[in-house]
């Protein structure tokens, strides 16, 4: 069962992936990176049960901090940058 | 046989697109960006050497037997952090390349070399 | 017992998988941002729950659960919070739902003005 | 892998950013697959985190268009495909994955693996490797971190000083007036992060962890009070001068601990000397040093940190700057 849950993340980290790489604007970006952060947090104390070693979920904890920070530094940044390019734009 | 060696390819696959990166793009950044891919890379190759079939994380733990080989482990990790801190150098090189000359592409730098 | 919690907990990873499935082509196929972002909504609360609960289940180890407790509570604050950012973020960019008719009309008038 | 591709044919450089955030997720994942949890950990913590951040808050300062002007594509790719041609014909000769009969654990791996529990008496190899076995290794690795940080300092923190006031009023904008919610939470969240720093740090001889780790992920909390609560609010806070001491006191105390085994009558970095027992001048010694260590990283990344952002410049008066230089 939990193999069958590893197998469906892969399939949903590499969709992620797809819209990360396609997604149309900046938010969808940001959107699916916050997704496959997500989901590798699920894959990584699903893949310790796999390898039955599952005191290893400190891991997955600094995931799912850094997975924050780096979206909510994306966001902060983003909205920077993209003001800066309008205006060159303007210019 | 051959398929024993796949995790090679792999690593030789990124290699080879982090170095593509790195000769191809006149942008900087992306040349940054490159060099970490290769990097990166490199770090799966010691590492995908250091596995062994049937072995788990060297941590000691009663009742198993086989671990995987923690050298490989401590010197990747020591180069992750100090891969890091060389970015944030190259980073920094750059911003100051882009207050000297306006702009991170290698073409335009060249250039203004050149009327200089 | 032990049937019982095996059970449950084959059931619980389930149900986890096939929300993450569904999340997963809702990621895909939604025509717009803000209609993605449900479904990823979907998936990051409910199925990391469900998937998190079955693992919970799996293991008897008091830490290990323990630990899977504190990925569930940081989850549980993280991703709506980090969604309601983005959301936010986007709106004020002027990104606009597409499905809204009548509110892409207006930002149509309003920009001709 | 195809992450990496597409890397290559996006222009903007945001996304290009973006992908490597989710490729250091995945090469992280990579890790754990492969049976190195602390190499994840740190992965984890650098890849997708910091080294995200940092490229992010330096496009905001170069701007984040690509220009068409690739020149001669071809000769390049062509390079790379005989190289990487040689390379797969080099990896022929190498031992299949997984093989335990490979060269590299023939070495020095067996030792390690059977007489560190002896000797060290510490359960995670990784950590007994690192701070007692290879530790000079480990002092010139956090030496060379130390120059890399002041390296930055010294490109980025000379030029601004004049325009503090105008660039610290510019940081303090959108984020901390409107997102309530995201402060709040990141406020409840900051602390949680900090002690887990600490719990990384001091568990590093039991589980994956240690001064690498603890300093990366302790820096990303004060990153994220850095980003929410805008940089002004930081500065008085963080006494920047204080960290640069931090930095110097962690690599010190590595030096140090090193400098007191030699006078002790043993070598450099034997912790055999710190204790009579020497199991628990082992433990000492790796504690002592693991803490130099996360020390520097933390307060280095910190600092890296802050010149980035604190170079921050307003894009109309780059553009001033630049056309200056021009007319020059």
């Amino acid at each position: 069962m939990i193999i069958a849950a590893t197998l469906a993340i892969f399939v949903v980290m590499s969709m992620a992936i797809i819209r990360a790489i396609a997604g149309p604007t900046l938010y969808d970006r940001i959107l699916a990176v916050n997704m496959f952060g997500t989901k590798t947090v699920l894959l990584i104390s699903l893949l310790g049960f796999v390898m039955g070693r599952p005191e290893f979920l400190d891991i997955a904890i600094v995931y799912a901090l850094i997975n924050f920070i780096s979206v909510i530094g994306v966001l902060r940044y983003s909205d920077s940058a993209i003001f800066k390019h309008n205006g060159e734009d303007i210019e | 046989m051959i398929m024993d060696h796949y995790n090679y390819w792999i690593v030789v696959v990124l290699m080879m697109i982090g170095f593509y990166i790195v000769i191809a793009h006149g942008n900087l950044i992306k040349k940054i960006v490159g060099l970490t891919i290769f990097q990166t890379s490199v770090f799966i190759f010691y590492i995908s050497m250091a596995k062994v079939d049937g072995g788990t994380a060297p941590i000691l733990a009663e009742g198993i037997v086989q671990y995987s080989n923690p050298l490989p482990h401590v010197l990747i990790l020591t180069a992750i952090v100090v891969g890091i801190a060389t970015t944030a150098l190259a980073l920094a090189l750059t911003v100051r390349i882009k207050e000297a000359y306006g702009s991170i592409e290698e073409e335009e730098i060249q250039q203004q070399d050149n009327l200089n | 017992m032990d049937f019982l919690l095996n059970i449950s907990s084959s059931l619980c990873l389930l149900i986890g998988s096939f929300l993450c499935i569904s999340g997963g082509v809702g990621i895909l196929r939604f025509p717009d941002f803000y209609s993605r972002m449900h479904a990823v909504g979907v998936t990051e609360t409910l199925a990391t729950t469900m998937i998190l609960i079955g693992l919970m289940l799996q293991n008897p180890d008091a830490l290990v659960v323990l630990k899977l407790i504190l990925i569930l509570l940081l989850t549980l604050f993280i991703s709506p919070t980090a969604s309601h950012a983005l959301a936010k973020a986007a709106i004020q960019n002027n990104l606009r739902p597409k499905l809204d008719k009548r509110d892409n009309n207006e930002q149509v008038t309003s920009s001709n003005r | 892998m195809g992450t990496a591709l597409a890397i290559v044919w996006m222009k903007d450089l945001l996304s290009v950013i973006m992908l490597s955030g989710i490729y250091g997720l995945l090469s992280a994942s990579f890790f754990v697959a492969m049976d190195a949890v602390d190499v994840a950990f740190t992965e984890a913590a650098v890849g997708a985190g910091i080294s995200t951040l940092l490229m992010l808050v330096a496009i905001t300062m170069t701007g984040h268009k690509e220009h068409h002007s690739r020149h001669k594509p071809f000769l390049a790719l062509a390079v790379v495909m005989v190289t990487g041609g040689l390379l797969i014909y080099g990896t022929f000769d190498m031992p299949s994955y997984g093989s335990s009969m490979a060269p590299i654990h023939m070495q020095v791996a067996p030792r390690y693996l059977n007489d560190s529990m002896q000797e060290i008496g510490v359960p995670n190899i990784v950590t007994s490797v690192l701070a007692s076995y290879r530790g000079f290794d480990t002092f010139g690795e956090v030496v060379v971190i130390f120059t890399a940080g002041i390296g930055v300092l010294a490109l980025l923190s000379a030029v601004y000083r004049s325009e503090e006031i105008t660039k610290i009023h510019l940081l303090n904008d959108s984020m901390h007036e409107q997102h309530l919610i995201l402060r709040i939470v990141s406020k409840m969240l900051i602390p949680f992060i900090l002690l887990f720093a600490l719990y990384v740090q001091f568990h590093g001889d039991f589980g994956p962890g240690g001064g690498f780790q603890a300093g990366v992920i302790f820096a990303a909390a004060i990153i994220l009070y850095i980003m929410v609560f805008g940089m002004s609010t930081a500065r008085r806070v963080i006494n920047q001068p204080f960290i640069k001491l931090l930095a110097a006191t962690g690599v010190l105390l590595y030096g140090s601990v090193g400098v007191f085994s030699l006078f002790s009558g043993k070598n450099f970095l034997d912790y055999n000397a710190l204790s009579a027992n020497p199991i628990a001048g082992q433990h000492l010694g790796i504690l002592l040093v693991e803490l130099g260590v996360g020390i520097t990283v933390a307060s280095i990344m910190v600092i890296i940190f802050f010149s980035f952002s604190g170079s921050h410049v307003p894009p109309k008066r780059q553009q001033k700057s630049t056309g200056e230089n021009n007319a020059s």
